[in-house]
């Protein structure tokens, strides 16, 4: 149905893909995987026209099409779920799913009402439930990452290209979105779909196709395949992640959290934290675990100083109460948070590489009141090294990058104030399997060095396997710990269901 | 709630083509003390050299339960709706140093005669002159028709002698820093020149600063105009040669008592009334600097 | 320009959700009913009327209304601008040079003695010559912008600069009086008790509260704001609509460089001077994020009356016009603080 | 500000991986050899020379340089603030009132006749004054801005007219001339060979160089530009570092006041009106981004140097003042644009 030929495409003298051939076909679910920096996404952005400038030919339905813009390829039955959120934040749900091609009234107006009705239907089907009219900014990421899947089924596209639709919802929502998947292939759409969680490919994929390094590596059939050899083929050596063995050798109590509360920003008289307490010991990995919207990232925020007026509550940490009131003294008292979202918190996207990992520390790199330049450099390349940061110099933009490098420099910055708290707010959303076992490896490594660890995730089997420790939270109540002897899959997801419904 | 009636003072307008200029804030006070002076309350709107605002303080003045205007107009044209709008309202205006184009709408129009007083400064330039050499000239605003009746009746005298060359004619916004800046590079491509024309008094003193920034300031003769303080001043000690008096306190003070005349019955004004623009120079400037007083 | 998505410090008006479809609602709130500045305004109306009897006066109304025409007129563009995360310079010289077209039409036609060839204009000609230059200055400053990616400061800043050496080419320096009294209507007349001024800026602000509301160009006005590169994503034509808006905003200075020109019966070659800064002033103090994508014309508009009020009290009250500066600056600066206050608390 | 990921436009430097330490080279490429500008400035410098043989003289390189030397002290100010995505439209009024209240107190000293009180002051005494004045505006811009969430283009357009206001009821709307020739020569003397203005811009911009390359502060700037919710996070006291940055900007807007003051020998009330704009088309041309937390304060050096050596071209070629303006603006839209197809086509 859509054939990529040859396709090479060019940075400013980096190469993101060489010579790639891609098939999609009809009622198929084509999976793209490849690590962090691949090219998938360059791809993705040049079948749906988004990168109008490209070697080599595309063939759609038969035919070489050159599209000028996402328009025409939207027009031409190709939609594209980004990998990076796409939404106008002031915008409606509503006006979003709608944009670019609105419904005109016979006057020529707006048909609110109509564009209403159809984004209702939509997001019951995708079973959000949230006003269309709510403004997309208010969303949480996981609801936007809903949203934007809704806009790639508005049309009734022939292809839909869905760039890790997951890396930010949790698994009830990826239930609803592989009961479309299906829906889609038995109307004989193609889907291509990109993703690092390999679970999820095999469970709705036919095909595969491995990139690397910007180049073709192996496609099949996801049958005839197992997830070591794809692994291989895509990292070009084999990784295993299993389950950690838990340590029982209890280390000092590091941080307790008494009675942490916080209140809702506009609606004083709700909260979004509810009598909060739990402690972290030294050497620990304590998962937290919760559906989209739990409270765990206010949780961290708090914790980090974010909210000191709406927050209430006692800390201490190393025995000594403490009230952290703004990030730079949560940073003093041995706290590092990285933070959920990168590209709004975590990174300054247009400052390269060495600037982003410095930013924390600087204090520490100058020598009498003047940065020295040798030492930031040291610095830098350190970690660049040390977390296997795929930049092409220190000098890179950051937001060049692809985002699991992205996700390393952020992680770099905060390991560079040496921390004695670390508190990880989905620290491998949108990372490939290799950095992710990195990540891992250097999560265990810093709690053997004797810190405290906060990893807060959305996916069970990565709480289940980094964790030594887990707590659930649900509508900002803590509602179950779990030993890592006695967690089960059911008990936690049991937990974090809110009781309301 | 105020008290109204007989007993309360009359309020008399003082609007102002622009406060941003030390002879019209002159023209403004003087005319709003005066009034005070006289027993009237006074208060002083400035125009910021835009008709437009100004057309809103007549309306403000009127809607406010001001009784007559001393007016100084941003523009001969632009001002009469504004003029005729007040005579409506049963205002008289009597306007000060700017006259507008219409003989009937004002009470009665105190004028400085800008055109002629830059003719005897031209007479005197090509005296000084011999009727010969290089010079400059500065404008003011070049929106601004007190810039155009400047120059007009400096060129009308000074046109008539071909050796007179006029080698640059820059604008300088009436502004003494960009005067000086404007010179400073004039004088990059004209070294030789050996006068300056400026059409108000602070341009002529940033140009004067500038010649002596270049070493020239005994070669080259600047003229001004309006009659300032530090510029006669600077007349006295020879730095620069002549300047346009103007009478901004006789003016301010005749429009004042008109009013105050009005209110008491008098009706017959002279339409126009020229206050004649004299020339300073280093042979009478001792007259002067005690007029030039603030 | 920024498009964040998630903004925490914002004031999230966050609807619990509802299963019933309140059918309009939601948006109409957003769009229309955002009175920000609302409190501000009064506070200042208040003190100003308790200070001055004449303040309060249907008089004096009308007065404020017709000053503040020809700032809403500009207003109302500017705010289009800025929703999509732009700025325009440029529009106090559009609005002189127009003014100067119009009147320069109106009074001498097209000369052209070596063709022996002349040209009068009617009064509708001349108006629409006035709108059609302003409209093809914005058009130029879009073009500039959207083609060669000059940043909306320096591109309206060089038409700044050139449209008003223009308005001086065409007038020579000197004003354009005595256009007649037909023209002067259209800033001076009164229409069914209401002045002209009033009802041209009234219909402006109608058919721009339409625009930003009800029609696809507003939406995409909003959307470039929010967020520009998912605009693009979306297939709009960023270019396309942004020319389109900075040539409303030049008609629209064209428009009140028409109306400054009719209520002195004189165009002014140094009309206009500044007129930015008031326009972005009631933007603002509006509510109009000057980032771009928030914002509405309704709080532009009660920007505009906040300044026009402040304006009119300070000459009611026989506030000295150095000190006016000073207060002006301050209630400024309050009344957008007490906004800020006030819509945080809610 | 704008956290685009995949900035099309943006022109990256990708440089190949070097395994030996390049040690300082990088940074340095990155912050101060962004020449951007240079090429429109040299094709303006060209055209001027072939007109003009009194363009390329050392006197009138002097002249320019000493003409640009306070837009180049109010534009490095101004580079600053734009850095961190803000705006500072007070500099000229600042400058004014600086400026004045330096003028006056070398005159006049402080004199309350109630107390019997005279506080004369020395020519360090009255310098320093003036900048503290400025430093203390500054810091009430950065105040608002920072504790009242007041948008920068508001907070400071309310303080560019407060403080115009305060010049004239300092001055009564009257300069204070005749200041002695000791303080003259702040801005006419010459040191080395070298105009003593041309000595403290200089000064001025290699402290602002090493102040954004090598200072945590300018780090911050740069960061808090790009991504102050980011910045937040990482410890750093935004606040802070705002209101510092607009205190140096009033400082160094004071330190333009001190030098037009001591060039003129006067302290003029209306000094500065529109200095602001000259200056952010210095930044702006300079390739500065009005959105924060790119470009760089020799950048903004050539910004300013093509203004001047325009301002400059224009008198030498005695361009008529009506088509002076016109010039003007196309030069500047034309350097832009040049710039732009330069950096991309690299
Ligand atoms: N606009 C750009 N400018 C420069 N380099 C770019 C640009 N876009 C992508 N690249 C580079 O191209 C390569 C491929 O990037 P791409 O985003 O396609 O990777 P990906 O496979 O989608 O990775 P991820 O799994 O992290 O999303 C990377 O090395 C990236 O740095
Ligand atoms: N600024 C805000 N304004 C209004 N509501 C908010 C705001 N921030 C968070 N919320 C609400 O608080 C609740 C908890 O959000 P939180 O981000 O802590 O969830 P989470 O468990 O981290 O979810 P996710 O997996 O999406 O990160 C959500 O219901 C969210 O809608
Ligand atoms: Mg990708
Ligand atoms: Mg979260």
């Amino acid at each position: 149905m859509l054939v990529a030929e040859n396709i090479t495409k060019k940075f400013s003298g980096v190469v993101a893909l060489e010579n790639v051939c891609l098939e999609i076909e009809a009622g198929k679910v084509t999976a793209l995987i490849g690590e962090n920096g691949a090219g998938k996404s360059t791809l993705m952005k040049i079948l749906s026209g988004v990168y109008p400038d490209y070697e080599g030919s595309i063939l759609f339905r038969g035919q070489v099409v050159n599209f000028a813009n996402p328009r025409e390829a939207q027009r031409a039955g190709i939609a594209i779920i980004h990998q990076e959120l796409n939404l106008v934040p002031y915008l409606s749900i509503t006006e979003n799913i709608f944009l670019g091609r609105e419904i005109i009234t016979a006057w020529g107006t707006l048909n609110q009402k109509e564009m209403r009705r159809r984004t209702q239907l939509l997001l019951h089907k995708l079973n959000l439930d949230v006003n269309p009219d709510t403004l997309v900014g208010e969303l949480k990421v996981g609801q936007q990452q809903v949203v934007e899947i809704a806009k790639a089924l508005l049309d009734e596209s022939e292809v839909i290209i869905m760039d890790e639709p997951t890396s930010a919802i949790s698994d009830s929502e990826v239930e609803v979105l592989f009961g479309i998947i299906q829906g889609l292939k038995r109307e004989n759409k193609a889907i291509v779909y990109v993703s690092h969680k390999l679970d999820e490919l095999f469970r709705i994929a036919d095909r595969f196709v491995v990139l690397r390094d910007g180049r073709c590596i192996e496609s099949g059939s996801m049958q005839e395949v197992c997830q070591e050899r794809l692994i291989q083929k895509m990292v070009g050596r084999e990784i295993n992640i299993s389950r950690k063995k838990t340590k029982n050798n209890q280390g000092k109590a590091l941080l307790s959290v008494e009675n942490i509360c916080l209140k809702h920003p506009v609606r004083k008289d709700q909260s979004l934290l509810k009598n909060i307490s739990f402690t972290l010991h030294q050497g620990e990995i304590l998962g937290l675990f919760g559906l989209m919207g739990a409270g765990r990232t206010e949780l961290l925020e708090t914790i980090f100083g974010l909210h000191p007026k709406l927050a209430t509550g006692q800390l201490i940490i190393s025995q000594q109460p403490v009230t952290l009131k703004s990030p730079a003294e949560a940073i003093k008292a041995g706290l590092a948070l990285v933070p959920e979202d990168r590209k709004k918190d975590g990174l300054v996207l247009g400052l390269d590489v060495q600037t982003n990992i410095c930013l924390t520390t600087l204090p520490d790199l100058e020598d009498a009141g003047i940065l020295n330049n040798r030492k930031e450099f040291s610095l830098s390349e350190k970690y660049i090294r040390d977390l296997k940061i795929k930049t092409s110099s220190e000098k890179q933009t950051a937001g060049n990058l692809s985002g699991g490098n992205q996700q390393k420099i952020v992680l770099a910055k905060w390991l560079a104030t040496k921390p004695r708290i670390l508190l990880l707010d989905e620290p491998t959303r949108g990372i490939d399997i290799n950095a992710k076992s990195e990540i891992y490896k250097l999560i265990q490594e810093l709690a053997d060095a004797g810190l405290g660890i906060i990893v807060v995730s959305s996916e069970l089997p990565e709480i289940l396997s980094v964790s030594d420790r887990i707590l659930v939270m649900a509508e900002g109540r803590l509602t179950a710990e779990f030993a890592m002897e006695e967690a089960t899959e059911d008990g936690i997801l049991k937990a974090a269901i809110p009781n309301t419904i | 709630g105020k008290k109204s009636g007989a007993d309360e003072p009359k309020k008399i307008a003082v609007i102002i083509s622009t406060l941003n200029n030390p002879w019209f804030v002159v023209l403004a006070e003087t005319a709003a003390e005066k009034a005070r002076a006289l027993g009237y309350e006074a208060k002083i709107f400035d125009s910021q050299n835009n008709t437009a605002l100004e057309t809103d303080h007549f309306e403000n003045a009127i809607a406010s339960g001001f009784s007559a205007v001393l007016f100084n107009p941003t523009d001969a044209d632009g001002s009469i709706v504004n003029v005729l709008k007040a005579k409506e309202a049963g205002l008289p205006v009597f306007c000060m140093d700017r006259e507008v184009n219409s003989p009937e709408a004002a009470t009665s129009q105190i004028l400085s005669d800008s055109y002629s007083g830059c003719v005897t400064i031209g007479k005197y330039f090509v005296q000084q002159m011999n009727k010969k050499g290089k010079y400059v000239e500065l404008l003011g605003l070049v929106g601004d028709n007190n810039t155009w009746a400047r120059s007009k009746g400096f060129h009308s005298v000074v046109d008539n002698y071909p050796d007179l060359k006029m080698v640059a004619q820059q604008s300088a916004d009436f502004d003494r820093n960009k005067a000086m800046e404007v010179l400073e590079s004039v004088l990059q491509a004209n070294p030789d020149i050996t006068a300056v024309f400026c059409g108000n008094d602070a341009m002529a003193m940033g140009a004067y600063q500038a010649l002596v920034a270049a070493g020239l300031a005994n070669k080259v003769k600047v003229f001004g105009f309006d009659g300032a303080q530090d510029v006669v001043g600077s007349i006295k000690e020879g730095k620069i040669v002549a300047t346009g008096m103007q009478y901004p306190k006789v003016m301010a003070q005749t429009a004042a008592t008109f009013a105050d005349e009005y209110f008491k019955g008098k009706r017959d004004f002279p339409k126009k009334m020229p206050v004649a623009v004299e020339m300073v120079n280093q042979q009478n400037v001792s007259d002067y600097l005690e007029l030039a007083k603030n | 320009m920024s498009p964040k998505v998630f903004v925490k410090e914002e004031k999230a008006q966050v609807q619990p959700p509802t299963l019933k479809a309140p059918a309009f609602s939601g948006s109409y709130s957003r769009y229309l009913v955002k009175f920000q500045s609302l409190i501000a305004l009064f506070i200042l109306c208040l003190i100003i009327s308790l200070l001055s009897d004449k303040f309060l006066t249907v008089a004096n109304g009308w007065n404020v209304m017709r000053q503040i025409s020809v700032n809403i007129c500009i207003s109302v563009g500017m705010t289009l601008v800025v929703l999509t995360a732009g700025i325009d310079l440029s529009v106090g010289s559009v609005l002189a040079l127009c003014g100067a077209i119009t009147a320069g039409l109106l009074k001498f036609g097209i000369e052209l003695p070596s063709q022996d060839l002349f040209i009068g204009f009617t009064l509708l000609g001349v108006v629409l010559a006035g709108l059609l230059t302003g409209t093809l200055l914005g058009t130029f400053n879009g073009w500039t912008i959207t083609r060669f990616k000059v940043p909306p400061f320096v591109a309206t800043l060089a038409v700044l600069t050139i449209a008003r050496g223009l308005t001086m080419l065409y007038t020579k320096g000197f004003p354009i009086s005595g256009l007649g009294a037909d023209f002067a209507y259209i800033g001076t007349g009164w229409l069914l008790g209401i002045p002209v001024p009033v009802w041209i800026s009234g219909i402006i602000v109608g058919l721009a509260v339409f625009l930003t509301n009800k029609t696809r160009l507003g939406r995409y006005i909003y959307a470039i704001g929010g967020n520009e590169s998912a605009a693009r994503l979306s297939g709009i034509n960023i270019s396309k609509v942004k020319t389109t808006v900075y040539a409303i905003a030049g008609g629209l200075a064209a428009i009140g460089g028409i109306i400054v020109t009719s209520r002195l019966d004189s165009a002014q070659p140094n009309a206009g001077i500044s007129y930015e800064l008031d326009a972005i002033a009631a933007v603002v103090i509006g509510g109009t994020s000057l980032s771009g994508g928030r914002g509405s014309i309704l709080g532009t508009v009660q920007g505009a009356i906040i300044i026009g009020v402040l304006n009119n009290g300070l000459v009611l009250l026989n506030v000295s016009p150095f000190w006016q500066q000073v207060v002006k600056g301050m209630v400024i600066l309050l009344a957008v603080i007490i906004d800020k206050a006030n819509s945080k608390s809610e």
